[in-house]
């Protein structure tokens, strides 16, 4: 079952770069929608056909500070939901964690201001040409990517399950319309302000033996990502992750957001992760290895 | 309008205008090619390509700064051998005009690198990328010291052979970057590349250590501009006849011809790319359109014209 | 809380507080004085005072740069006769901890300006500027060339006898500021301040040349901040002991606790003063707070904590 | 008469420094009102005291950029009018003109936003103890502070003629309730678009002539103020000059707004624009020394 899946799930996360970000483009986009959300800021934008190109795991490089900023680099955000509108019309969806100086700005925008975005950028989610049984494991705003990826596994037949996780209630992303789009939602929180007292991958075994999963797809921080990637191995379901390693250009032309990564051929390079991801196969990915370069690495 | 004349030339290579990417700050020109054609530049510049292939260093490989950034990438890439049978190909397939950027870890490295490069087609110039720790000298930095500039720079002359003209390009890190830039060129550089990085550190105030796992590392973009055009000024005043490809926080129109009144040639554009990938397309209509504003008939008139003697008005 | 230690020392000079006014960018103190009391700061680094009168560069003095500025004020001030009848005087009768800096043009000036000061009260430590031109060597900066930087703290050192502290104030404009700083340490400097500006240029692309008289001038401000702290990071790994007073892009608490994790002892606030006649005040609190939640129990357990061998994970 | 006249004047205009700046407050205030005007936008702040302590050629130094601003320098404007509204509360006006991307920062904000000041700064212009009569000289923006000057000046019983002179007419700023506060306004333009065609300077001599002016008030470009200085030095009257180097700090401790003035001792020194100006005895100032010391200045 598994390798069989994994052929299908890459129909959509193809590595060569004349594939991706082929339908990115830069504009700006118009607010239409900025509320906060517990720790977050959901913020709505007006960017025309780029919907339409769209998929689960995308992510959007925005331009931060203003005119006479700064900070000259963009700040990545994953696409919470994207609405096609027909007639090149459409909606993206973000939900923004003010965290430093950048992101701090972009939640801070007022409706009717504009954001200077590229997007759509970076690899998407696989989705199963079959309808298989799917868990979704988010880590604080790393829920963003997965409601989205729940409407389509949903339209393909899926039955999809969700875990979310963060260290407190507040930092929960989990609105309404979202939640219906799963079959069942577990939260965990480290401080037990919400749901299970702990953290995701303390539920995730039971819940991929007892809802009989075959694929996790996965979203949020590294160390979160990693214990994932452990189970799913241990229990031999596919995984896919999103991953997020600090981005200058989001575009695949700085070669800072690199991580070791084996290949089909066993080799590990040095992956870029916003062109060849966000969105990789989690057991390639070799995990833990900030501050240095695993042995055996091509070119080490 | 239609007169004017954006060319320009770098030692004996011709180019249709004077922006060109940075060295590093273009991928390998496909990721940009997705925002706009290749063929509209300059020329690409490459990555600096070494003989090996290298995984770089490791992460965080990067800290944004005030109007700036550190990257310690390390020189990541696929070798000289895939290099010359993908990239270079893609390049010419293109219709990009190519600078490649050579990379070496010793004197050898430099001419074995020229001698692969020698017969290749579809190549405009070469840029010696010098600012590279030096193994047989302790790591010491090529550019940091005007024997060892010399000695890597004469092994690409002597094995390129005569056609191709050879830019070095240099570190500011130095006490006299003109003494540095007149070895080279007596070493038989057409012309020197202005500025690499700028070595830097950033502290992250959480883990308390340096930033980047390499923790130095090369300070850019516009913070880094007016160390580029004094660099070039200073350049261009010893070495009046020599070409200069200026580069260091360029981001506008207005920025470039900033550098090009201080010296230089043409001008590479590297961090902006990162905040735009249209960067190089905006600077160069922008300067475009800034020197005819300003009555030039040509880019050659306008590059050195700040270091006309006082008093003189024309423009 | 209360049982914080803010204090500090540069060679036997102790400061209640780790927060000082960078040379040249407080005028005579009594400009600020408008703005706080200037016994709260650490101390009172005063403009850089020569033997005579200097009327200083022609204007335009200055350029506004992306995150910085250019100068080229060339140390206009009254002399050290008019210094030592009013400002010191003024700093002592306002309670301030004084920095005296010098600056000479020959290493005979620093001998005079450091036989000058030996015996005037009120002092607790001279900052020797020695990025000054030296007229005997062809208008080479003193700090550019290990030998001349070398004569000109010995010749502090030998005049000043032995009470007060030597601080030899380091240009970033070298290929090695970890070599120089070793050189002024062993000809008799108690500590080092790191840095000056940075040599740059601006060109007024209205005039179509140097925006400043000088043509070239000091980069100070956030933009230089990177290479600040790479400096002082490298002189603290080479000379573990010495005093460092670091500075450079200074704006905020976050900002000095990077330049002290790097290893300075003491911060000095320049550029920012321009922005905010109460930057010092504001760095100072920052810091002090912030050195308390990261759990510090000392500004002294702190300087340098970045250098910790990796794996070390206490704070 | 005019040295009687040049010794009153200089009670509001003294050089020492422990009375300079004594008022001067950094503070946030609010915008009131931003109107477009010409060429140039007319703001009004809620200040507080300031106000009360501001004087006819005073300035404030704005913090430019907003919060990840990449400009460090303040910008200097002058106070165009203040008023004290009793109680601690006070508004001052200035006049901005878009120039470059500070000033064009400010020009753009909106009601309601708050500025970073700093203010009351530097001299005042010098108010003669007894009615004399005044000739007030502006250029461009330059007319602003002397709108005040002339309401101080009125109400000491001196007469108060004004010549305003501009490129074209967009750019010269004559409010109607500045006009009422001159008993006779007098326009040029280079271009002829408005008044006379030609500049301040050309009908400056005859002004002084027909009217008997004892003192000559000027602020506007270096250029312009130099010519004033040529002219007022051979009609034998007082002038006193508003001048406007490029500076840093605004508040006297970097050394870069410098330009070179005549003491009473005969020495030429670099004084300060912004703590021993802006407001200048004319024929103390050595105009046109951009670029170059004079000779004889103290310490060259
Ligand atoms: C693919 C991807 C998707 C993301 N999706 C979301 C999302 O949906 N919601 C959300 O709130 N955040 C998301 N992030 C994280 C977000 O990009 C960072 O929080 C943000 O860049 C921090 O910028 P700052 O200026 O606030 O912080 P600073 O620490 O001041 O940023 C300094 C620099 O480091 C980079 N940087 C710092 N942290 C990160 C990081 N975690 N990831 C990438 N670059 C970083 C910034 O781009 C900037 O150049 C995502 C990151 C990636 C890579
Ligand atoms: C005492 C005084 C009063 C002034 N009053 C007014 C006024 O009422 N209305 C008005 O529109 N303008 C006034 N100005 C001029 C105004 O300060 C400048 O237009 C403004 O600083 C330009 O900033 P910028 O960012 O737009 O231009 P930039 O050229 O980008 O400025 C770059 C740097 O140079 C400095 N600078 C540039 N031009 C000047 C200048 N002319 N004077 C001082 N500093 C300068 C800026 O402060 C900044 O640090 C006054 C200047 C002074 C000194
Ligand atoms: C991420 C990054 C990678 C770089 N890689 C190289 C390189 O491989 N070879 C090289 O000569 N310069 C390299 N540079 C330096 C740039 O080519 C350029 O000289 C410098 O960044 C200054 O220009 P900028 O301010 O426009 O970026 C790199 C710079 C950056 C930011
Ligand atoms: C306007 C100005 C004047 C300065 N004058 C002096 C000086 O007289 N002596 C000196 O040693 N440094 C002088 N400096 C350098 C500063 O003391 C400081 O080293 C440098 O500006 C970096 O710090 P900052 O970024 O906080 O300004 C001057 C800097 C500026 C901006
Ligand atoms: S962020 Fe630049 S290559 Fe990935
Ligand atoms: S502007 Fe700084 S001293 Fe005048």
């Amino acid at each position: 079952m598994a390798n069989h899946l994994a052929f299908a799930l890459f129909k959509n996360g193809s590595l060569s770069v004349s594939s991706i970000n082929r339908f990115a483009r830069n504009i700006e986009a118009e607010i239409t929608s900025n509320r906060k959300a517990g720790a977050y800021h959901h913020i709505a934008l007006s960017v025309g056909e780029m919907a339409a190109f769209t998929r689960p795991g995308n992510f959007v490089a925005i331009k931060v500070g203003g005119e006479n900023s700064n900070m000259v680099l963009r700040r990545a955000f994953a696409i919470y939901r994207s609405v096609d509108l027909g007639n090149g019309n459409g909606q993206i969806e973000l939900v923004v964690a003010p965290h430093g100086q950048g992101s701090s700005w972009v939640a801070a925008r007022a409706v009717g201001e504009r954001l200077n975005i590229i997007g759509p950028l970076g690899t998407a989610f696989g989705i199963p040409t079959e309808p298989v049984r799917a868990l979704l494991v988010g880590g604080g705003y790393g829920s963003a990517p997965l409601f989205g990826l729940s409407e389509v596994l949903k339209a393909r037949g899926c039955r999809v399950d969700m875990v979310l996780g963060a260290s407190t209630a507040m930092k929960i992303y989990a609105p309404l319309e979202g939640k219906r789009s799963v079959n069942a939602l577990t939260i965990t929180t480290d401080d037990g302000s919400a749901g299970i007292a702990g953290k995701v991958s303390d539920v995730v075994p039971d819940l991929i033996d007892s809802n009989a999963i075959d694929i996790v797809y996965s979203c949020g921080p590294m160390g979160m990502l990693e214990a994932i990637t452990k189970i799913s191995v241990e229990k031999g379901v596919l995984h896919q992750a999103s991953v997020e390693e600090s981005m200058a250009c989001g575009i695949g032309v700085c070669m800072t957001c690199v991580l070791p990564v084996k290949g089909e051929d066993g080799v590990i390079r040095m992956l870029r992760s916003c062109i060849d991801g966000p969105v990789m196969n989690g057991e390639d990915v070799i995990w833990d290895s900030k501050r240095s370069i695993p042995e055996g690495t091509w070119g080490k | 309008m239609s007169s004017f004349d954006f060319t320009t030339s770098l030692g004996s290579a011709q180019f249709a205008n004077p922006i060109f990417t940075a060295s590093g700050c273009a991928g390998s020109g496909k990721e940009l090619s997705q925002f706009f054609p290749l063929e509209n530049l300059g020329a690409v510049v490459t990555k600096s390509i070494m003989l090996k292939p290298r995984s770089g260093r490791a992460t965080p490989r990067m800290a944004e700064t005030p109007s700036g950034m550190l990257n310690s990438i390390g020189l990541q890439g696929p070798g000289i051998d895939i290099f010359l049978e993908n990239d270079i190909p893609w390049l010419v397939s293109q219709g990009a005009t190519t600078v490649v950027s050579i990379a070496g870890e010793s004197v050898e490295d430099y001419a074995i690198l020229a001698r692969r490069l020698r017969a290749v087609p579809g190549i405009s110039a070469l840029e010696v990328n010098i600012s590279c720790p030096n193994v047989e000298n302790r790591g010491q930095v090529f550019a940091c010291d005007p024997v060892t500039a010399r000695a890597a720079v004469e092994s690409v002359r002597r094995n390129i052979g005569g056609e191709l003209p050879i830019i070095a390009k240099l570190s500011p890190d130095v006490t006299d970057i003109a003494h540095i830039a007149a070895e080279v060129v007596s070493a038989g550089a057409d012309g020197v590349a202005l500025i690499n990085t700028v070595l830097g550190m950033v502290i992250d105030t959480n883990t308390l250590r340096p930033k980047l796992a390499g923790k130095t590392g090369g300070l850019s973009g516009p913070a880094i501009r007016p160390v580029a055009v004094r660099a070039i000024y200073q350049v261009r005043s010893r070495l009046p006849h020599v070409s200069i490809l200026g580069m260091g926080g360029v981001a506008s129109g207005r920025d470039a011809l900033e550098l090009i009144l201080a010296g230089a040639n043409a001008v590479s554009v590297g961090t902006a790319n990162f905040g735009n990938p249209l960067a190089t397309m905006m600077v160069k209509s922008e300067l475009e359109q800034l020197l005819q504003d300003k009555g030039f008939n040509s880019l050659r008139e306008a590059s050195g014209y700040a270091h006309r003697p006082e008093g003189n008005y024309d423009h």
